[in-house]
């Protein structure tokens, strides 16, 4: 199947997201789409996807113009979308969330389950992917939910498929058998739109890349262009992919973690006999497939969770049975892994999310009396500190780019002296501009003498920005290793294997982004 | 720190509960008292003479076993394994016969077990109706608050349809028609106009107040024989089943309307959660964009089941009316929709768990009027409170926290 | 702006409010008005109105007779028809804004006054639900609340004997603390078990209701030498001064409630305990993480909202009414929860709304007994009116105004 | 239909004498309560059609509302204002100090002053009705027509106008028993401690349909419900029965509830229409003098209504003692007492 779209425009009110977009998608063809946050990648893809009206412009499948009345009818005509944001239903089973819309039924309505089961299973099996039809969506973790959503999408015999963002959430283990269902699919014909921010991937897989900005495309591209020139192109200037950053000089231990164990209200040990220390002036990693820890890990030592036992002390002050505001108050700094639900009111102004865990203290209280003045001047200090792109510092956080919502928390956590910075997932959906800018600030932050803790599920973030790195595999730390391991050898500790088996597998057995990464050394070696 | 997360709450309450029962209905009452139990009605098949025991004792050995069963609970709790509903259940009812052989201790009068049975679920009747229209208004992402307004209008449609074709089943007929309308009214200002779906509800329930009451003091009075003296439906006795004692009088010798509400309860808790409308609906109720990008009109599914919803309350409204064998007169539901909702909430959003709240309030509330009958001590003012503060102690005690379909109220816009 | 580059684009993807300057409030509020929000609720009382003006017409016996010659002589059912909805109206005017038929002046703005004697309960209970909204508490309770309220406040007043001033102030902070602790066993349970607070509210309006009817059946509540459900007077000095003289009912509760608005305003914000209220209602979530707790936060919200509707309770018992009666509360609490949802859960908007609901009111009753409306149809034209002010876009299509949907999503970015 | 000429139409007013205005305020019950403010109300409307006076009235919905009503109807230039039920006395007090030319009628209060002795206001005619000496008799008129010695009553709200009613109905049943030395049972009241069956509001009928059906089931065959429409979710239970008979209040049952006719036995007459119109008959002519008017079976205000259909269920000589009981109560060697009689 040709896919087509010409002269795509589509508005959001004043703001022209998309402005005339051409795209080809040739049949059995990988095209990826590159652009930066807000460039319009899944705007074009749910005009495509018959979610939205196009204002101008026209699809055509096989030289044909179709006029789609709503998902169904791109359904119908063999589109599949994986949406960036899973539009999977959490209470639901997956056989329930695979067959929405398309359910198979016996008498008076009722879903033939079993017929539902089995066509998961089917996919399922075919690819490899290990899902239990009968689990509930809430209690998957983030990767599996990723695969229901493409069960999801091959269960409607798709033969265009648009992957939007998929990787975000992946382990590169994980993200490495994506990319094997990518090839299997376009082996059999499936044309594949894949879109992401992460220029190794797109030039691992992709046969086509149309970059994207501001709503305009820029250019289509040979996967053989250089990361650089990718970069520049979705941003409009150079920038710096690596994390640039001096060898830590670590102080002394200040803050520790001992035998920490967290059982759940089901009974489940979530985290289990957790050991580790931090060093003033050391970025130390916790790395790991989302879902085995970190969050009851970080959600305990901000004192959101009561463990059931172990010590967690911060100079030597136990931290353990604390309300969050004192572990606030302590000097613990916490960006949290989601910022939607915890780390942002997105009714509230930047400037009241600015000073969310400060708003009772001086300067910004006097009493039970707030001080306006105050609190707007810190907050276009802040603003301006970190860069926070928005209108005025009373707009509504909701109105900000996911990028700078995450600066806003960013300021809000490192505006004040910190003796613990914990940032969980700090870099997550953020374009190569906001990361890059992420991460110099968490380095500075370690170069003033903070201890820091990261956790994170990415690898690239880890492998750059960590002094130290400890994994993390269903609530224990599997092994603590130096920053220099290989991308594989921690995929595979991410994956239970103990280090020195990693080793040895990683050795024998290349991921495609690893050896994507070897090749960017050596020509970046043939480079200099 | 003690065993991490282990809620003992409950074990707790239960201790508590049992042990107030021995010592308030067991321990202090003095002895040498006898309570009577009545069980037959004139019809049944077989005649259970009433029944004495001896009150003290009785209440002393239920509590006991109350006792023992929270001693159960926390041996559970501490083991962490999950005991079904039928320990609260089977609790309760230990519980509630000590209360029961408690307060009808010496009395004249003994306690009508069947009647007292036969009068809770015909009060949790409209309840139940009310609370289903509020589970599939709400698994579709619609605040149902116009309960009230619905029955209201279900109960005046039906009485002036039967009395005008003399008709009882034509009012049943014409009950959820009247439901139906308010039903549409909800779901078109909601929808379409994007009101806060609460006043929309709130400012309904007035207006079917105002223009029912409107009717009826112009209209309906005026010519009360042409409009308003609807025919009762008649009992239908199931053969057999209707004869069995306790049971029969309860489920089997009832209006259309109670077969009706079974009925539709298990239609409803079977398509709700099995069937392909169900799934679509609750899919629109959690997550309406992501039911969106699989085809499903989302506004229209709303539309649908708001309008369904409303004519099951509706068909409740006539339980007022044609089921009752009454006259409509005004604001005749008294509030009922306001417990409904509350019933709603309280069985967790689904059809089994609306009828048992139901019957848990109806049946408190015929609690309190078979006290009454039989002479009770208390004030009626206070009697009265007992099915609200019995619901309040269900949901504090028993059920606690509960989750709404997660986009109920929210307007959808792409 | 900082760090973007000068790209010809940008203009386009950027907000293009970032040029204008963010306006002050004076300009905005000035922008509100002329945006249309004030004339959209004109047209929707005049669209109200007229819908109400066929029930008018309906229910008046000149121009039911005029209708039934309709086609001999149009002209008749058309001044039939004007007569009755002309009057109607004006009545409605008369009785809730100026009487410009009255002999005195006093008598003619005797109406505006009584608007706004009505409007204190409402506005007091309003804001109380108000900022339980914007906490995320959907409060129903005013009912009960003001019950309580009243109860305290009432006994305070007519029980007790104290010198002028400190008894006033003593039964005010009475009829708060009555309102506070009924609304905390909701925001308690709430914050300790997980309880619906929508349950909970209902409930405890039913109790509330029994129990004032029970403490009224009590001497200590009674008059001396009568038997009937109603207080002694309350004593002179825990009196609500009058406002304007013995020929006004209005009292010092109005100026109240409006400090109480200011009051509110300051707390939701200017006050960091408001800034809570607001991060918990608006995320949870993010104000846990924040170090705040949402438990605690639960329990101050009910309790001040209750203090506020205990207060509209005591304007009734200290001011308005002077006596405690088991109907003390009417419809008041209800009503307050249309009437803060109409007023944006804001302060202001509580009391513009309370107005309205207060010069309905007061105008129902000059209709009613001025041309013999029934009082179910104002009833319905009230409800009609909050439905069209509570849905512009179906006034604009009614009116065939332009839809400013598109200028309002520039607004809403400045 | 045809048109009416205009002259007619033109001249609608009655061409009696100087215009007279009868106002009436209701409770919050309205006036289709199928109780005091129906019957209240319809004295009005006979005063309209048989004395050609104007009329005006207002309906309250709640406590609130009762001082803007009978304040509007002052501005109407009432005459004569009937404001009904004891909730509107201060609220009438207030308006007749504050207006000492018009003239008031009250239904169901006497004032009292801050020492609890009764207080007359010269521009006030309280309108009392000693139902506790009806109801006494239609309690014995129970006692002696069950079958199964089990008789029963019970209120909507509990105050004195409802429990005046349980009050005399239970000493009646007393009275039954000592006489003829049974032992009829009454349940739903305790005139003694004042307690018993109430179902807590005038509105919801099924309430009072599944209270009755409770005393059906313990047994009463007799029902007597003080409850306004509530009381006809009792008629229904007792039809639906078979052979259980319900006593109607305030008005007959037989004339206004006719589709229950079959199983009223009688009913608890409050005469308020003839009161009402008798008030504004003698204050149009000027006869008004503020001494309350208290019905009693002296005066006939209150009564037993006949036995119409079930007139053969009474036997003879149980007729004969009610009617010697009456004139014993006429003649004021009898007397019924409540805690709530006026
Ligand atoms: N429903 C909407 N209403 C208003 N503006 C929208 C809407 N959806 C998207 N936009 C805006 O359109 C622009 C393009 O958004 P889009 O989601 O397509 O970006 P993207 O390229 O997919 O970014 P990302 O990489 O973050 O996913 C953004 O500025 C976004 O804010
Ligand atoms: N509802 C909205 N109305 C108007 N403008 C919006 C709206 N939502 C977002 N914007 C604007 O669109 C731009 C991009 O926002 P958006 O949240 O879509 O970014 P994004 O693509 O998700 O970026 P990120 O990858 O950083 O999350 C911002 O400048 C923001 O101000
Ligand atoms: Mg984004
Ligand atoms: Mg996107």
């Amino acid at each position: 199947m040709r896919l087509e779209l010409r002269g795509i425009t589509k508005r959001f009110g004043s703001l022209v997201a998309n402005d005339a977009i051409d795209l080809v998608v040739e049949p059995g063809e990988i095209h990826a789409l590159l652009g930066e946050n807000g460039a319009g990648k899944s705007t074009l893809m749910n005009v495509l996807y018959g979610f939205y009206d196009p204002d101008a412009g026209q699809i055509l499948i096989d030289d044909k113009v179709v006029d789609f009345d709503g998902p169904g009818d791109a359904m119908a005509a063999g589109i599949g979308m994986v949406h960036q944001h899973f539009m999977l239903i959490p209470v639901f089973t997956v056989a329930e969330n695979v067959v929405l819309g398309h359910e198979p039924t016996g008498v008076a309505g009722v879903i033939d389950v079993a017929k539902a089961r089995a066509q998961v299973k089917e996919i399922s099996d075919r690819f490899g992917f290990h899902i239990d039809p009968d689990a509930l969506i809430e209690d998957l973790p983030v990767g599996a939910q990723q695969r229901v959503e493409i069960i999801k999408a091959l269960s409607r015999r798709a033969e265009v498929l648009i992957l939007d963002e998929p990787t975000a959430v992946l382990t590169p283990q994980e993200t490495d058998e994506l990319i094997a269902i990518m090839r299997q699919l376009k082996e059999a014909g499936t044309s594949i739109v894949f879109i992401t921010h992460k220029l190794r991937e797109v030039r691992a897989v992709a046969d086509q890349i149309t970059v994207i900005r501001r709503g305009a495309v820029v250019g289509t591209v040979a996967p053989t262009t250089s990361e650089r020139e990718l970069a520049s192109m979705m941003v409009g200037r150079s920038v710096e992919l690596g994390v640039v950053k001096d060898a830590a000089t670590p102080g002394e231990v200040s803050f520790s973690v001992r035998d920490l164990t967290v059982i759940d209200a089901a009974g489940v040990r979530q985290v289990d006999g957790v050991t580790f220390d931090v060093a003033r002036g050391e970025i130390f990693a916790i790395a790991g497939v989302q879902g085995n820890g970190q969050t009851e890990l970080t959600e305990t030592i901000l004192g959101l969770t009561r463990p059931t036992s172990g010590s967690i002390t911060l100079d030597g002050e136990e931290l353990v049975g604390r309300s969050v505001k004192e572990v606030l108050r302590a000097g613990v700094g916490y960006v949290p892994e989601d910022r939607s639900t915890d780390g942002l009111v997105s009714a509230f102004s930047v400037a009241e999310n600015l000073i969310l865990d400060r708003y009772d203290q001086e300067p910004f209280a006097r009493g039970l009396a707030l001080d306006p003045v105050r609190v707007r001047s810190s907050a276009v200090e802040r603003a301006q500190e970190f860069d926070v792109r928005t209108g005025s510092v009373d707009d509504l956080a909701s109105t900000l780019s996911g990028g700078n919502q995450q600066k806003v928390v960013l300021a809000r956590e490192m505006s004040r002296p910190l003796r613990l910075l914990l940032a969980s997932q700090p870099t997550r959906g953020l374009d190569v501009g906001s990361i890059e800018f992420v991460h110099r600030r968490i380095v500075a932050e370690r170069d003033v003498g903070t201890p820091v803790l990261i956790v994170s599920t990415e690898l690239d973030e880890v492998l750059g920005l960590a002094d130290r790195i400890a994994v993390m595999y269903r609530g224990r730390i599997i092994g603590t290793v130096d920053a220099h391991t290989h991308r594989d050898v921690l995929g595979l500790m991410m994956a239970g294997v103990p280090h020195d088996e990693a080793v040895a597998q990683a050795a024998a057995h290349q991921t495609v982004l690893g050896q994507a990464d070897r090749a960017v050394e050596t020509s970046s070696e043939e480079d200099a | 720190m003690t065993a991490g997360k282990v809620s003992y709450r409950a074990p707790i309450a239960y201790a508590a509960i049992g042990l107030l029962s021995l010592i308030g209905f067991g321990l202090i009452p003095p002895s040498g008292r006898h309570t009577t139990f009545a069980i037959s009605t004139p019809k049944d098949l077989f005649t259970i003479e009433p029944f004495t025991v001896p009150s003290k004792s009785t209440a002393i050995v239920f509590s006991l076993v109350a006792l023992a069963l929270a001693a159960l609970a926390f041996w559970a709790a501490r083991k962490r394994i999950r005991l079904g509903v039928w320990l609260p259940s089977v609790f309760g009812l230990c519980v509630l016969l000590a209360f029961l052989t408690w307060s009808a201790a010496d009395k004249a009068n003994s306690m009508p077990v069947t009647g007292l049975l036969q009068g809770s679920l015909f009060l949790a009747v409209p309840l139940v109706f009310g609370s289903l229209a509020g589970v599939l208004c709400e698994h579709s992402g619609i605040i149902d608050i116009a309960i009230e307004g619905q029955l209201l209008a279900g109960a005046f449609l039906a009485a002036v349809v039967a009395t005008m074709s003399h008709n009882p089943y034509a009012g049943l007929i014409a009950a959820p028609i009247a439901g139906a309308l308010v039903g549409l009214l909800l779901v078109l200002f909601a929808v379409k106009y994007r009101v806060d779906q609460i006043i929309v509800g709130v400012v309904l329930n007035v207006l079917v107040v105002g223009v029912t009451s409107y009717l009826f003091s112009t209209v309906l009075t005026a010519h009360r024989e042409t409009w308003n003296t609807p025919p009762k439906l008649p009992v239908l006795e199931i053969p057999f089943l209707s004869r069995i004692p306790v049971l029969g009088p309860v489920l089997f010798r009832q209006t259309i309307i109670v077969y009706l509400m079974f009925a539709v309860v298990i239609v409803l808790q079977v398509m709700l959660f099995r069937s392909r409308w169900g799934l679509r609906m609750r899919a629109v109720g959690e997550h309406p964009k992501a039911a969106d990008t699989v085809g499903i009109k989302v506004n229209r599914t709303r539309l649908r089941n708001t309008v369904l919803g409303g004519a099951i309350a509706g068909l409740g409204g006539a339980f007022f009316t044609v089921a009752a064998g009454l006259a409509f007169g005004k604001e005749m539901t008294g509030g009922k929709g306001f417990i409904a909702l509350a019933a709603m909430i309280l069985g967790r959003w689904s059809p089994k768990g609306a009828l048992l709240a139901a019957l848990l309030f109806g049946f408190a509330d015929n609690l309190q009027v078979v006290l009454g009958i039989i002479g009770t001590p208390v004030p009626s003012q206070l009697m009265l409170m007992t099915p609200y503060l019995a619901t309040i102690f269900a949901v504090a005690g028993l059920v606690g926290r509960n989750r709404p379909p997660a986009s109920e109220g929210i307007p959808y816009v792409k | 702006m900082p760090g973007v580059t000068p790209d010809p684009q940008s203009a386009r993807l950027e907000d293009p409010a970032a040029e204008t300057v963010a306006p002050g409030r004076g300009a905005q509020l000035l922008r509100e008005i002329t945006t249309g929000n004030a004339m959209i609720s004109v047209l929707a009382v005049v669209a109200a109105l007229f819908l109400g003006a066929v029930l008018i017409g309906a229910a008046d016996p000149k121009v039911q007779n005029a209708a039934t010659y309709l086609f001999a002589r149009p002209g008749d059912f058309g001044s039939a028809l004007w007569g009755a909805v002309s009057n109607a109206y004006s009545a409605l005017f008369q009785g809730a804004v100026y009487d410009f038929d009255a002999q005195t002046f006093a008598r003619a703005i005797r109406p505006l006054t009584e608007t706004m004697t009505m409007s204190v309960p409402l506005i007091f209970a309003g804001l109380g639900l108000a900022i339980g909204f914007r906490a995320g508490l959907f409060n129903i309770g005013a009912q009960g609340q003001i019950i309580l309220g009243a109860i305290f406040g009432g006994y305070i007043g007519f029980a007790w004997h104290l010198p002028i001033g400190l008894h006033l102030l003593l039964a005010l902070i009475g009829a708060m603390l009555g309102g506070a602790i009924w609304a905390s066993i909701a925001g308690v349970l709430k914050a300790r078990t997980g309880a619906h607070e929508v349950i909970v509210t209902i409930m405890l309006n039913n109790i509330a209701l029994y129990l004032v009817a029970y403490l009224l059946s009590l001497k200590a509540f009674q008059r001396p030498g009568s038997v009937n459900p109603i207080s002694p007077f309350i004593d002179k000095n825990a009196e609500l001064p009058l406002l304007l003289g013995s020929g006004f009912r209005l009292h010092a509760g109005f100026l109240l409630a409006l400090v109480a608005a200011v009051g509110v305003w300051w707390l939701m914000s200017r006050s960091t305990l408001g800034f809570t209220f607001r991060a918990v209602g608006a995320n949870p979530h993010a104000a846990r993480t924040a170090g705040m707790s949402v438990e605690r936060t639960y329990i101050w919200v009910m309790g001040i909202a209750g203090a506020l509707a205990g207060l509209g309770g005591a304007a009734q018992v200290l001011g308005t009414e002077r006596v405690l009666t088991g109907g003390v509360a009417a419809s008041f609490g209800f009503d307050a929860i249309t009437v803060a949802l109409l007023g944006r859960s804001k302060p202001l908007g509580t009391v513009l709304a309370g107005l309205l609901f207060g010069a309905l009111r007061a105008g129902g009753f000059a209709m009613q007994a001025r041309t013999g409306t029934p009082i179910d149809v104002v009833l319905v034209v009230q409800s009609l009116i909050v439905l069209l002010i509570a849905a512009p876009p179906l006034v604009r299509s009614i009116f065939r105004l332009p839809d400013p949907a598109r200028a309002a999503l520039t607004g809403a970015r400045a | 239909a045809s048109a009416p000429s205009s002259s007619s139409s033109a001249s609608a007013s009655k061409p009696t004498g100087p215009a007279f205005k009868a106002c009436m305020v209701s409770d919050a019950g309205g006036f289709d309560d199928k109780s005091f403010n129906q019957a209240g109300f319809q004295g009005l409307n006979r005063a309209v059609t048989e004395l050609g006076v104007t009329e005006a009235h207002a309906e309250s919905k709640a406590n609130s509302d009762y001082v803007p009503n009978i304040d509007n109807m002052i501005q109407q230039n009432c005459d004569l204002t009937i404001t009904v039920g004891f909730l509107l006395a201060d609220a009438t007090k207030a308006a007749a100090t504050a207006n000492p030319a018009k003239k008031f009628a009250i239904i169901d209060n006497q004032f009292y002053d801050a020492d609890g002795k009764v207080l007359a206001i010269a521009n006030v005619k309280p309108l009392l009705f000693d139902t506790a000496q009806a109801s006494y008799l239609a309690g014995y008129l129970a006692a002696g027509v069950t079958k199964t010695g089990k008789v029963a009553t019970f209120g909507g709200m509990q105050i004195g106008s409802v429990t005046i009613f349980m009050d005399g109905f239970a000493d009646g049943v007393a009275k039954y028993n000592t006489d003829n030395g049974k032992s009829v049972q009454v349940l739903g009241w305790d005139k003694a401690s004042q307690k018993g069956s109430f179902t807590g509001d005038f509105d919801d009928q099924s309430k009072g349909q599944n209270v009755a059906k409770g005393f059906i089931d313990a047994g009463a065959d007799i029902i007597l419900p003080v409850a306004g429409p509530v009381g006809l979710g009792a008629a229904a239970a007792a039809t639906a029965a078979g052979n259980v008979k319900i006593i109607g209040v305030d008005q007959d049952w037989y004339v206004t509830a006719p589709e229950y006719k079959g199983i009223i036995l009688s009913s608890v007459l409050k005469q308020m229409e003839p009161a009402v119109f008798d008030v504004i008959k003698t204050t149009r002519d000027g006869g008004f003098d503020a001494t309350p008017y208290k019905g009693t079976l002296v005066n006939n205000g209150v009564g037993l209504a006949p036995y119409h259909d079930l007139d053969s269920a009474v036997p003879a000589e149980l007729k004969a003692k009610i009617e010697s009981l009456k004139a014993q109560i006429v003649a004021g060697t009898l007397t019924v007492t409540s805690p709530s009689a006026p």
